[in-house]
Parts: structure tokens; sequence; C-alpha cells
């Protein structure tokens, strides 16, 4: 894969963010890419644009050419079979990019690397932004988003996912 | 010294070219001289023309006494013959430069050029013809000339029947001609066209008529008139190419011509109405030209098409002009008889060019189906960028000839409401607005026609290993040189037009066509205007503004060259391009009624599964309405007729004797009457 | 369209107002369990390890619970096998901009170590 | 039940359960043609005894596979049922059915790939799971070559062209290649792949114990997680003779039905979008975000991911939620939908697009909206046993199938409204049926019993039709052979048919969006 610096793919994370906020100030434009999912976290994207949740109000608009893209939405294992349409779609974005792994089958949750699949989006795609979630719903997907263009800060670095009587606790919940 | 003497000199130097290639040509030198002597040639005509241009009329002269013509050999060189004689020399220098690479020498090649200089000849004597035997003998001559060299390959009977098409049709077109001089010269009492012209006034106007409408039926058939066009797709595509352009470039014009005869010099009918016929033909042959010219694949038969549009067009122009001067509009008379010839001028280029082209590619690729093509330009870059000139020029975009001339027709139509008569002012506008519709679609259709067979992706392996190498490149290249410089040229060429129009149509057009200041106005200064050197200067210009910008604010850091996007698929297959025909069905399905496309869709047998792997057949072939409707219904009256006077051929000398008595007696009963 | 028209403006605006304030529907969604490690003895670690079907949970050397936030789907498996020791987190705003910081370790309990 | 059934011997049905009939090769095909009154279901080899492949290591070459074709008699009035034959294939040919049933033609392309054996007749296989030029693990022997690309070559002779369209599509759609052969305007042939989506699901399923197996079968359609998890559970049960708790079943009945209804939500929504109908779609999408977070309320997860496990069901309702959320829900749904009804521009751009017939539903086994669009009244939820069944305790007065004649986009759109004011409708019923168990101490769940080997046929009726799901247990319990069949994997095969019907190519998102199928369903 060519991993050129005007690609983002060398950057730093922080680099990287510093560049979108030059350069795309409030408005990126991000491209989807289905990688042998499930059909549900597609459905969790498509919403993004409903009412409910109207990315579009946070400068975030879904384009079908990757010509146009600065953000690239990877949901699935990254199936094998998959991997030259990945590729290409990554090499036909104009850089600085992020690639943002979506969903568990994407960070390796549900499908281990074998024959069928890579397990993980980041074995072919220089991942940026890791969303968790089993489907990540429209409000993780926007934290993402957040995260990704470095508008939101990452909540999930201190909380240590031990329970009851530590104080950590409360900030984690809602 | 006067044009006529160009003439004898292109007259002598194409005949001892055919004499040359009946025999030389077995061997490329042969080959080299024969055409050497007819680029001779063809400067001479090119020469005379022009100077005729300028000229005037020269007086008719007769050469030697009774000969084979029946009467002395009556010649004269006319102002509006003079634009033909050019087009006829710059055409035969074009084909001169580029038949050497093209043909093989071979006896084939040899019979070839030997046909196809004979028919210069004819063409030239037409258009030099100052009596109406000289006329008719060298059109009949012209006309066979063609039919041979259409033969190239007599073997092949595809070859054969388009031959065959355009010899029917002209010997029709030829007897409607001789039934119009006979008519006119009886009337007149005088067998030169400048006598004819005199005398015009003592025809009765029925017989005016009648003479033009036999004459603008029987030229119609050379200028292929819709319905009368049938030959030109069938004789085009089977010619060499140089054949075919010779016939579009040349041929189709002096049909033109007959009818620029009969309607300006010799006694033209008086009233609005035979101009109206004119236009109205003209416009309906326009536009059916580029509709079936949108349905056609094989890159010749297109081009077939698009003449008969052209053809149409400038008819169009030419029916006008009767109008205004019927309605005594003389200054748009000679503006739109200008525009016409102007436009005969400009087709003659680019079509020629683009028939030249065409063989290039042929030769080429191995074949002129569009749909096997593609991505020539990078395989035939040269042809490319010269096609391309072409292209431009018949799409009538600026800053190509195409537009002046058809700028000025329409600016002339549109002036139809001085005709003072609303009828024919709304008849006039129609016709403008049909025009309208077939330049549209003509932009239309030749974005397809370059698109297909030059851009994309090639469709076979031949189109994929396609080499221009010894290839002809100089004459085509000649004649796009000569398409920009009559479109910046423009005034030039307008001024040594009204000359012409002076002439014929008595009218000094001069400042009310060109105030100076190289700007262009149509016979109206209260009209429009613009000025085709400045606008192709201006159009240069711009072509450069968006260049410097992208020099100016292009990229600084280093930018990354990825494939194009695809979709992502694992590869990109050549029938994944727009072809030919699909880019055509939007117009197809708009009219359906005028192309009744039989649409049959074949799949693997019925009783397979649905998506099992299996081609899938599709076709929507074109009805040819005229050869069904019209040309099939014919043929068949004919063969029934031939069958009904079958049995007066009984063979028996004794009956053949009975005839020849029977008619020595009705002939001396006549006479003694 | 005066028909949308119209429903439009009674229908009112439903659009959250994530992420300038929190949105309540976030405590509907499924969310990756919380350990007490007062209650996580390492059999307990092991059944949760059996339970988990996408690897999320994993022993490590140092007798501590590996727990790979991105791996979890929040089936809610481990809670079933071992209710007393995994509980709901809540937590969803859980995207990272480095993968490692995805994965936990839990302590186990203090005997084990 | 298994009996010997011989050429001439009539099928038999027993309503409500499924029987299996041994067939010999040869007859198979007679058979097949006695059969045909009945629909063709599924067709499937593997599975013959222990010997089936393990996890990560297809079969030894040796052992004959057994060809499976499960038939369902969609006859409703209480006599629904299913019926297997079984045939032991020796060598790598059997009879072509597909030439007598085409239903099978795509499932003889899937054995082919997976067992290397094929029809006796050597018409061409297109190309379904395995990508090419790829040395996939398979259930069984490798194929002898690789199946045809579909449509291979296409003779259109430049009248037409392919118009590619995918795999990457616009955005947050899933990845699907089309090729649409079109002559500029109207649609000349449609063929689409989904092999850059197979997951090997089948494969990875052998081995699994069915809680294992349970997790990657709603992963196998999300967007019918209910339906696939529900017909493999079943599966598992009937291999194991469990019957799993009534209020437990209800449960799987309740989140089947609430996932029909965001499914029809969604179907909604993407018709608007086809159609360009944005205020339409933003209404759809309030309903569906409403149903969504009233499946999270109720049932704990948007999509109702892990609600059925195999013996019963892991989470109960929550009634109230439910009785509180779900008039609302459904009240902004049946308002958009009416609202849409009204708006001839997007009712004129469904009627007469991507119309099926009848005959052709019938011919390629079509189910779910899709059959019932063009009036075959098929459904799985008919099928007498189980919590649907009114004479063991289920909704009074049965199902209501609603059915179309027209069999084009409006028609499909029209069965999927009255499909949810049904659903609605017996969530109420089943609500009222009685109390749910605590889903705290996991009593929805009843053990399944440990029989050595057993297999078992699985169904239930998901928003795209019926879901098939087979199995075969080893001695320990654990999964041997496991067939999925969403309701996609059926469907789609309907799809090109339904383009072909007169549509120019801009119909086609319109009857992606009545379809309403998913490439994952139909890659797995």
């Amino acid at each position: 894969m060519t991993r050129d610096p005007a690609a983002g793919g060398a950057m730093t994370p922080e680099e990287l963010r510093a560049a979108i906020a030059r350069q795309f100030g409030r408005s990126l434009h991000i491209r989807t890419l289905d990688t042998g999912s499930c059909a549900v976290c597609e459905q969790e994207i498509r919403l993004l644009a409903a009412p409910h949740y109207d990315l579009h109000r946070l400068g975030f608009f879904f384009t079908p050419a990757p010509r146009h893209a600065d953000l690239l939405l990877v949901t699935g294992p990254m199936i094998r079979a998959f991997e030259v349409a990945a590729r290409k779609t990554y090499d036909a974005m104009p850089g600085p990019k992020v690639v943002v792994a979506t969903g568990a089958c994407a960070l390796g949750g549900v499908y281990p690397a074998d024959p069928f699949t890579h397990g993980t989006v980041d074995a072919v795609l220089p991942v940026d932004v890791w969303i968790p979630g089993c489907p990540p719903s429209p409000l993780a997907l926007l934290h993402g988003l957040g995260v990704a263009v470095g508008r939101l800060a990452e909540k999930v670095r201190d909380l240590p996912f031990t329970a009851d009587d530590d104080p950590e606790r409360e900030r984690a919940a809602p | 010294m006067t044009p006529l003497d160009c003439y004898y000199i292109a007259a002598v130097a194409w005949a001892v070219a055919a004499l040359a290639g009946l025999i030389a040509v077995r061997a490329a030198g042969g080959l080299r001289a024969c055409c050497a002597l007819s680029a001779l040639g063809g400067a001479a005509a090119a020469a005379g023309g022009g100077w005729s241009l300028l000229h005037g009329d020269t007086p008719v002269m007769s050469l030697g006494a009774a000969t084979v013509t029946g009467g002395p050999v009556q010649l004269q060189a006319t102002s509006l013959a003079g634009v033909f004689a050019a087009l006829l020399g710059v055409v035969a220098v074009a084909i001169a430069c580029y038949a050497p690479r093209y043909h093989q020498p071979s006896p084939g090649t040899a019979l070839y050029l030997g046909a196809y200089h004979v028919a210069l000849l004819g063409c030239l004597a037409v258009l030099a013809a100052g009596g109406m035997v000289t006329f008719l003998v060298a059109w009949e001559t012209m006309s066979l000339a063609c039919y041979l060299l259409i033969l190239r390959h007599p073997r092949d009977p595809a070859v054969a029947r388009g031959a065959f098409w355009f010899l029917a049709l002209s010997e029709a077109g030829f007897l409607l001609v001789v039934a119009a001089f006979v008519i006119l010269s009886a009337k007149t009492g005088s067998t030169t066209l400048s006598g004819i012209a005199a005398h015009a006034a003592a025809v009765p106007g029925g017989w005016r008529a009648a003479a033009f409408l036999l004459a603008l039926a029987g030229f119609g058939f050379k200028a292929g008139l819709v319905p009368l066009h049938a030959w030109l797709p069938e004789a085009h595509p089977v010619a060499p190419a140089d054949g075919s352009a010779f016939l579009s470039g040349v041929v189709v014009k002096l049909g033109v011509y007959g009818i620029a005869l009969f309607a300006f010099r010799l006694a033209p009918p008086a009233g609005a109405w035979p101009g109206l016929v004119v236009m109205g033909g003209g416009a309906v042959t326009a536009a059916v030209g580029i509709l079936y010219a949108m349905a056609e694949r094989d890159i010749k038969r297109f081009l077939a098409y698009s003449t008969i549009e052209n053809a149409g067009i400038i008819v169009t122009a030419l029916g006008a002009a009767m109008i205004f001067r019927a309605s005594g509009q003389q200054a748009l008379y000679a503006l739109l008889l200008i525009a016409g010839i102007y436009h005969v001028a400009n087709h003659g280029c680019y079509k020629t060019l683009l028939f030249l082209e065409a063989g290039v590619t042929e030769h080429a690729a191995g074949t002129r189906d569009m749909d096997r093509l593609g991505g020539l330009v990078r395989r035939l870059p040269r042809s490319a960028v010269i096609a391309f000139a072409g292209t431009l020029g018949i799409a009538a975009l600026p800053p190509l000839n195409g537009f002046v001339s058809e700028w000025l027709i329409f600016q002339g139509l549109f002036q139809g409401f001085r005709t003072g008569s609303h009828l024919t002012g709304i008849l006039i506008v129609l016709a403008a607005g049909t025009l309208g519709l077939t330049g549209g679609l003509a932009v239309y259709a030749f974005v397809r026609g370059f698109g297909i067979p030059y851009l994309g992706m090639p469709r076979t392996r031949q189109a994929a290993q396609a080499s221009e190498r010894g290839q002809p490149v100089l004459g085509p290249a000649l004649l796009a040189v000569l398409c920009v410089a009559l479109s910046v040229g423009a005034p030039v060429v307008l001024f040594a037009l009204s000359k012409m129009a002076r002439t014929v149509t008595g009218v000094t057009l001069g400042p009310l066509l060109l105030p100076g200041n190289l700007t262009v106005i149509p016979a109206h200064t209260d009209f429009a205007a613009f000025s085709p050197t400045y606008l192709s200067v201006f159009l240069v210009c711009a072509l450069a503004v968006p260049l410097l910008i992208y020099l100016a604010g292009r990229p600084r850091a280093r930018s990354v060259r990825v494939p194009v996007w695809d979709g992502g698929i694992v590869s990109f297959k050549p029938r994944m391009q727009y072809s030919a025909m699909t880019f055509s069905a939007p117009t197809r399905v708009t009219f359906d009624a005028l192309y009744r496309p039989s649409v049959s869709v074949s799949r693997p047998a019925d009783d397979d599964p649905a998506g099992r792997s299996g081609p899938v057949h599709y076709a929507a072939p074109v009805t040819p309405v005229f050869k069904r409707y019209l040309y099939r219904p014919l043929v068949r009256a004919l063969e029934w007729l031939a069958d009904l006077v079958r049995p007066v051929q009984s063979g028996d000398v004794n009956l053949y004797l009975l005839y020849v008595f029977v008619v020595i007696l009705l002939a001396y009963l006549l006479g003694s009457v | 369209m005066t028909l949308w028209f119209v429903r439009g403006l009674r229908r009112g605006v439903v659009t959250t107002r994530y992420p300038a304030r929190p949105d309540e529907s976030a405590a509907l969604l499924p969310s990756p369990p919380a350990f007490r490690p007062r209650a996580l003895t390492e059999d307990t670690a092991r059944r949760l390890v059996q339970a988990c079907p996408g690897g999320a949970l994993q022993l490590a050397r140092n007798a501590a619970l590996l727990f790979d936030v991105g791996r979890c789907t929040a089936c809610g498996r481990c809670a079933a096998a071992a209710p007393d020791a995994v509980t709901r987190s809540g937590a969803w705003e859980l995207a990272a901009s480095t993968r490692s910081v995805l994965i936990k370790e839990i302590p186990l309990r203090g005997e084990a170590r | 039940m298994t009996t010997e059934l011989t050429a001439t011997g009539a099928p038999r049905v027993v309503p409500g359960a499924v029987t299996t009939f041994q067939v010999a090769s040869p007859d198979l095909e007679a058979v097949v043609r006695d059969l045909h009154g009945l629909r063709l279901a599924d067709m499937f080899a593997g599975g013959s005894g222990g010997s089936s492949p393990r996890a990560g290591g297809a079969a030894t070459d040796g052992d004959a596979p057994t060809l499976r074709l499960v038939w369902a008699n969609d006859a409703g009035e209480g006599q629904s049922g299913y019926v297997i034959t079984e045939t032991q294939i020796d060598g790598t040919e059997y009879p072509a059915l597909s030439d007598v049933a085409p239903a099978a033609f795509v499932e003889e392309c899937e054995i082919y790939e997976q067992f290397g054996i094929r029809p006796a007749t050597g018409k061409p296989l297109n190309r379904v799971m395995l990508p090419p030029h790829t040395d996939l693990p398979t259930l069984g022997r490798k194929p002898a070559r690789e199946p045809d690309e579909v449509r291979a070559p296409h003779a259109v002779a430049g009248e037409a062209f392919e118009f590619p369209f995918g795999p990457v599509r616009q955005a947050g759609v899933e990845s699907l290649y089309y090729g649409l052969v079109t002559s500029g305007e109207e649609i000349v042939d449609v063929y689409l792949f989904t092999w850059h989506k197979h997951r090997g699901l089948e494969w990875r399923l052998a081995g699994k114990t069915p809680e294992q197996a349970l997790f990657l079968a709603e992963r196998a359609e999300g967007l019918s997680a209910v339906a696939v998890g529900w017909a493999l559970a079943a599966a598992v049960e009937s291999a194991t003779g469990t019957t799993p708790p009534e209020a437990a079943q209800r449960t799987r009945a309740v989140a089947l039905e609430l996932e029909r209804l965001y499914n029809h939500a969604a179907a909604m929504a993407a018709l608007c979008q086809s159609t360009g109908l944005s205020v339409g779609q933003s209404a759809a999408e309030i309903a569906l975000e409403r149903l969504l977070r009233l499946n999270a309320r109720a049932l704990g997860h948007r999509y109702l991911f892990g609600v059925v496990a195999p013996g019963g069901a892991c989470r109960a309702p929550d009634s109230g939620a439910i009785r509180g959320e779900l008039p609302g829900a459904y009240g902004e749904f049946r308002r958009a939908a009416d609202a849409l009804l009204a708006t001839n521009s997007f009712v004129d751009r469904l009627e007469a697009t991507g119309t099926l017939t009848s005959a052709q539903a019938a011919a390629l086994g079509m189910v779910g909206p899709v059959a019932r669009a063009t009036g075959l009244a098929g459904d799985a939820r008919l099928v007498p046993g189980g919590p649907y069944d009114p004479d063991a305790g289920g909704p009074g007065a049965g199902i209501r199938v609603a059915t179309a004649t027209a069999g084009d986009a409006l028609a499909r759109f029209t069965v999927m409204l009255a499909e949810a004011a049904e659903s609605v409708r017996l969530i109420g019923q089943f609500l009222d049926a009685g109390p749910f168990f605590d889903a705290r101490t996991a009593a929805g769940i009843a053990e399944l019993r440990q029989t050595a080997g057993g297999t078992g046929l699985g169904w239930a009726e998901s928003p795209r039709g019926e879901a098939l799901a087979w199995v075969a247990l080893d001695g320990d319990g654990r999964i041997s052979r496991a067939r999925l069949r969403p309701a996609s994997a059926r469907n789609w095969r309907g799809f090109d048919d339904a383009c072909r019907s007169g549509n120019v190519f801009t119909d086609v998102p319109i009857i992606e969006a009545s379809f309403w199928l998913t490439a994952a369903g139909m890659a797995r």
C-alpha cells in the first residue's frame, strides 16, 4: 500500500488531526466501506444522517466518491477477497485522510484471522481511530467521528472497567 | 489567359494521370508519379476556380467542329462553378497526397486510379460546361467513372450492391436532368447555358416550373436529398476511403451545383413556392440525415448520413435565397447564396478529411465498426488530432469553419420576417428551427463519432494494436489547415464569394457583408455581427487562461498518482464503457417513430434456471424505412412492368423488322403533318 | 409537498443535542461489562474467558484479566456466566485513537497474585 | 420418522413436523417431479453421519456426501410442514434438479463449490461463494475446476453495455457488485455477486457448541438476527429433542415481530431514499429510530442480538416498555406510510416497477414479502406448533397473512405495511398471553438434552421471509454440520428477473429497496 506522507499513511494521529483541523475546518466528507459486515453497522451509519442524529449539523457529510472523501469509515472483518477493493478505495482518497475502524468485527471481536478474513481492519489499512461496539450506536459513531477530527476528547483512556466502590465508576456511567 | 486555361492545364494533367495510372501503377514509382500529376491538376483547377470567382464569367467558347458530343464542345468558366472547381482542385490535391500511402501498387489500383481521374475530368467538365450537351455528356462520364471507382473490389457482393445503388439512382437522376434541359433548350431555342439564361423570358411559367422541378429531382439524386439519398449510405462504405471522400467532397456537391444552376442562372421559375419546396426538402433532408447518422455504427455509413445532413443544410440555404429573391430582398438573397456556397466549401473540406481519416482507422485497426474500436487517441495520435479538427468543423463549433457558414445561414433564416408574407416568414423560421435541431444533434452525433473510436479503452485486440506507422498524414493535415484557414480567413473568403454573388445575382453586397475591421454582418446592419477572426483568437486566448491558472495555482506538494476510481472492481473491462449504440440510445428512444427499432433479447434456453451463466444477445436494429416502404415497392413495380413488355422481345427477326417499319411509318406521318 | 411541510412543522425537532449536551437515550445502549475485582477469582476469570465468544477476555500471565474493549460485543454472556463478578459499565463513548488504550488490565482478587 | 420413498410413492407432509425420506440417487429426479407441488425451500449437502468436517479442516475426499432437499408445504390452515429428502451421492454427479426445479440452481452451484459434486448435465455452474483464484477451505471435496464467472461472456454486440456498479457503492450500503447490462435506457440484464462478503460461516459453525454457533448465526444477517438465531436454536432443539419454555417461545415471537417492524420501517426509509423523497425518508427514519430505541429498552439491544439462545431466550421483554412505547412508535410509522401512499410522485415510481409474476416467484422459490406480493401466501409462522399456533396457546385468530397480486414494488410496500400492522397486533396478544420469565435467573432457557448425534431443521419467518437452519450434532453436543439459509439467500435470485421486467436502470435502487435484502445474508 502507498504510505507516502501526502496520503497520510505515516502521520502520527496528532499531526493528522492538526492537518485535518487546518484543512477541513468544519466540513469533513465520509466514505463508508463495508468489508464484510452483517449489514447492521451499515444501518446505524445510515441513521447518522437521520433526523435524530443529523450529522450534517456537525459539518460531516457522506460522499459516494472516495476522491472527495477525507475519512474512511470501515466496517466488517476485512475479508481477504475484498482486500483489493479496500486498498483501491483507500488509495483513491486524497491525503491527509483518516481511517476509522468501526464495530467489533473491524476490531477483531467476531472473526479471527483465518483463510477467509484478516480478522481486523488494521491488518490492511492504517487505522487511526477505533470505535468499539456491536454495532456502535449512532451516538458512539458521532463520538468516534469527533475523536477522529480531534473535536472530542477520548474518554475511554481513563475508564478502568472495574466496578463497585471505586470513584471511577461514576465517571464512567452517563 | 483566362481561368479556362487553368482548367485546360488541370484537364491535361488529369488525363495524363489517368493514363499513367492505367499503365504505370504496377510499381510504387508509377503510383507516386500518377499522384504527383493528379496533385498538379488539382492545384491548377483550384487556381482556376479561385480566379474565376474574382474574374467573373468568361464568354462561352466552342472547341472544334461536330464531335462525338453531337455539337461543338462549349466551355465556360463561371464564378458560380468557380467555387466548386476550387473545391474539386483542393480535394484532388489532398487525395493525391493521401493515395500513395493508402493504395498498394496493383492492377486493381491501376484501374481504380484510371477511373478516379476520369471522374475528376468529368467533374471539371461539368463545371466548365458552357453548353447543355457538354454538360450532360460530362455528367454521365462522371457518373460512370464514379461507378467504376466504387467497384474497386468487384468480386465482393457488398461492393457490387453499393455500386449498383449508385449507378441506378444516378441514371434515374440523369434522365430527369436530360428532360429538364430538353424543355429549356426547346423553349429558348438555345443549347448554351448562357443562351438559355438570356432567353429565359421566352419560357412560359408552367414549363419553367416543370423544368425546375425535374432538375431539382434529378440533381437531388446526386445531392442526396431525402428520399432520393439511398445510394450514399450504400456506396460510401464499400468504396476505398479516398473514393468515398471524393464522392462526399465533390460529387454530392455537383448535385448542389446543378440545383443552383437551375435556381439562379438558367430560367428560374417565378414566385416563392419553388424556394419553399427547395427549403422544405433541404430541412427535411438535414433532420433525417443526422437522425439516421445517430443510428449508425459503421464510421463511413455514419459519415455518409452526415453528408446527407449537410447537403440538406446547403439546399435549405439555397431555397431560402430563392424565397428572398422572389420577395425582393436582394441583400438577403445574395447573403444566403453566399452562405450556402460557403458551406459547400467547408463541408467539402472537413468531410473529405473525415473520410480520409476513416480510411486510416480502417487500415490501422482493421475495422470501421465504432463498437470494435476505442482508445485510438493513444494509438494514432496524429490522425486523432486531425480528425478532431474535422470533427469540430463539422459539428459547427467555433473556431472551426463550419461555425461561420452555419452562423450566416441561421442569421439569414432568422430574417425571414423581412419577406413581408407572414406564412413565408413562419415557414422560414420553421426551417431555421429544424436546422437548429439538426445542429444540436450533429454536435451530439460527432461527440459520439469522435469519442467512441478515439477515446476510452480499446474494445478489441486489433484496436489495441493499431499503429499509424506508414499511414498517410499529409492529405488530411492539409485539409485540417484549410478548415482553420476557412474560419480565420472568413472575411477574405466572403469577399471572394460576394464577388461571385454579384456575378450571379447582380447584387453588390460589399459593405452590407463586410464593413471592414474583419467583422461580418448578415446583410442588415441592424441585426447581428461577429468576427470569425477575432473569435478564433479570443477562443485560443480563453483556452490559455485555465492553463495559466493551473500553472499558477498548482499544488506545491508532491502530487500522488493513483488509478481511476472504478468502484473497487477487480478489473475494469472494455465492455463496461459506453458503446456507440448505447450512447445514441436516448435519441433512438425519442425518435422511435422514425427508427422503428425491432428489439430482440435472446437468452439461454427458457427451461434454463434463472441466473445461469450464459451470453445474452441483444439487438435493436433500425428499420430502413425508405428502402422498405419506398424503394422496394418501386423495384417490384419495375419488375412487373418488365414482365409486361417481355413479349415484345420475342427474338424473331421478322418481328423486329416490323417494328422498324412501323416506326419509320409513324415518323413519316408525323413529319408530314 | 405541502402535506409534508405541514407534517414536518407538526413533528417538531427530534435531533439530539449531543455532543453539546448528553443524550439520555445512550442509557439504553448495551455496554461492555465492568468487573468486580473483589469477586474475580482465578477460576471465575477462567469461566469468563470461556464464556466470551469474541475472545475479548484473556488471562494475562501476571494473573490479571486482559479485557479488550474493542473486541467486546457487549453480548452479556460473561454477566450470565458470573453475575456476581460482572456488571454493566454503562460506558459507550469508547472511540480511541490508540488501539492499546482499549485493552484494560483487570486485577484479579488479591490472593491470586 | 425416516421412511423409504420410491419414485412413485406420493410424499406425505405431516403438518407442523419435518418428515424425512430416503431417496435413492437414481429416483431423485422422479421424486423431485412428484414433490413439485411443494416449494423447494433449500438444498444442501454434507452432514452425512459423524464423518463431517471439523472446524479448520475439510473432509477427506473419500466420504460420499448426503444431498438433502428441504420441501415446504405452504398450504396454511394448519397443514403447513416440511419434507426432507436425503440422498447418498456416490461419485461426483447427481441428477440435474435445476432443470426440473429452477429454484435449485443457486444451491447446485454452492454444493459444487463446497463439495465438488455437480449435476449430471454438463451445464455451466456460476460462481456464488468462492472468490476467484483463492484456495479457501471447503466443507467437502474441492471442485474439479473453477466455477464459471457469473454471466461470463456478454454477447451484447455493442448494442448494450455493462454498467459496472460496485462493489464499493454509495455511502452507507453494503458491498455488492451489480453488472447492469443496459442499452442506454432499459435494462437488458442484471447480474450480481457477493463473494467478496463470504465469511465462510457454515465452515466456521462446524465444531462449535450451539451457544457459540448462535453468536455467529445472529451475525450471518444482522438485520434478521432474531429469525436466523431462532431458526438455528430451533434446529438444535429438534436435534436434541428439547422443548423451550413457552415464555421463552413467546419472547422469541415478540422479538421476531419487533424485528419485522423495524425492518419494514427501514425498508420504507430506503424506498424514500431511492425515489429521492427525502422528507419521507426523514419521517420513516424517525419511526425507525423510535422502534430501535424501543427494541433497546424492551430487550436490551437495538437490533435484538443476544435475545435468542439455544433452548430458550436469554432476556425477557419489558412488557411495560413495549406497551408504553409501541403505540407511539408505530403511530409514527403509520403516519409516514399514509403520507407516502398519498404522495403521487412516490407511488408512481413504485407502481409497475420491478414486477415479478407469481409463476416466476414460485419457480424460483421466493419467500417473504417478495413472494406474498405476487399472491403466494407462504409464511413460516403458519407451521403448526410453536408460539404462533392458536391451538398451542398462540394468539387468537392465528395470523392474517398479507398478500397482494401486482408483484411490483408498490405491492411489496403495501404487503410490508400490512405485515407491520399485523406484527403490532401479534405483539399485543403475546404480551397479554401471560407472564414472561425473570431474566436474571436464566429460567428462560431449557437445558439441552445430550443426545448421541442427531439432526434437526429449524425455521422462522424473518422480515425478508422464511429463514431456515439445519444442524447435525455429534456425540458431545457440538455441531458437525450446520446449514444456514437466511431469506436473502433465496430472494436475491428473483432480483434480476424483477429488474428485467421492462425497467430503466434508474429503477434498480427502487427495486433493491423494495426487496430489502442483505448481501451479508446471501454471502454468509
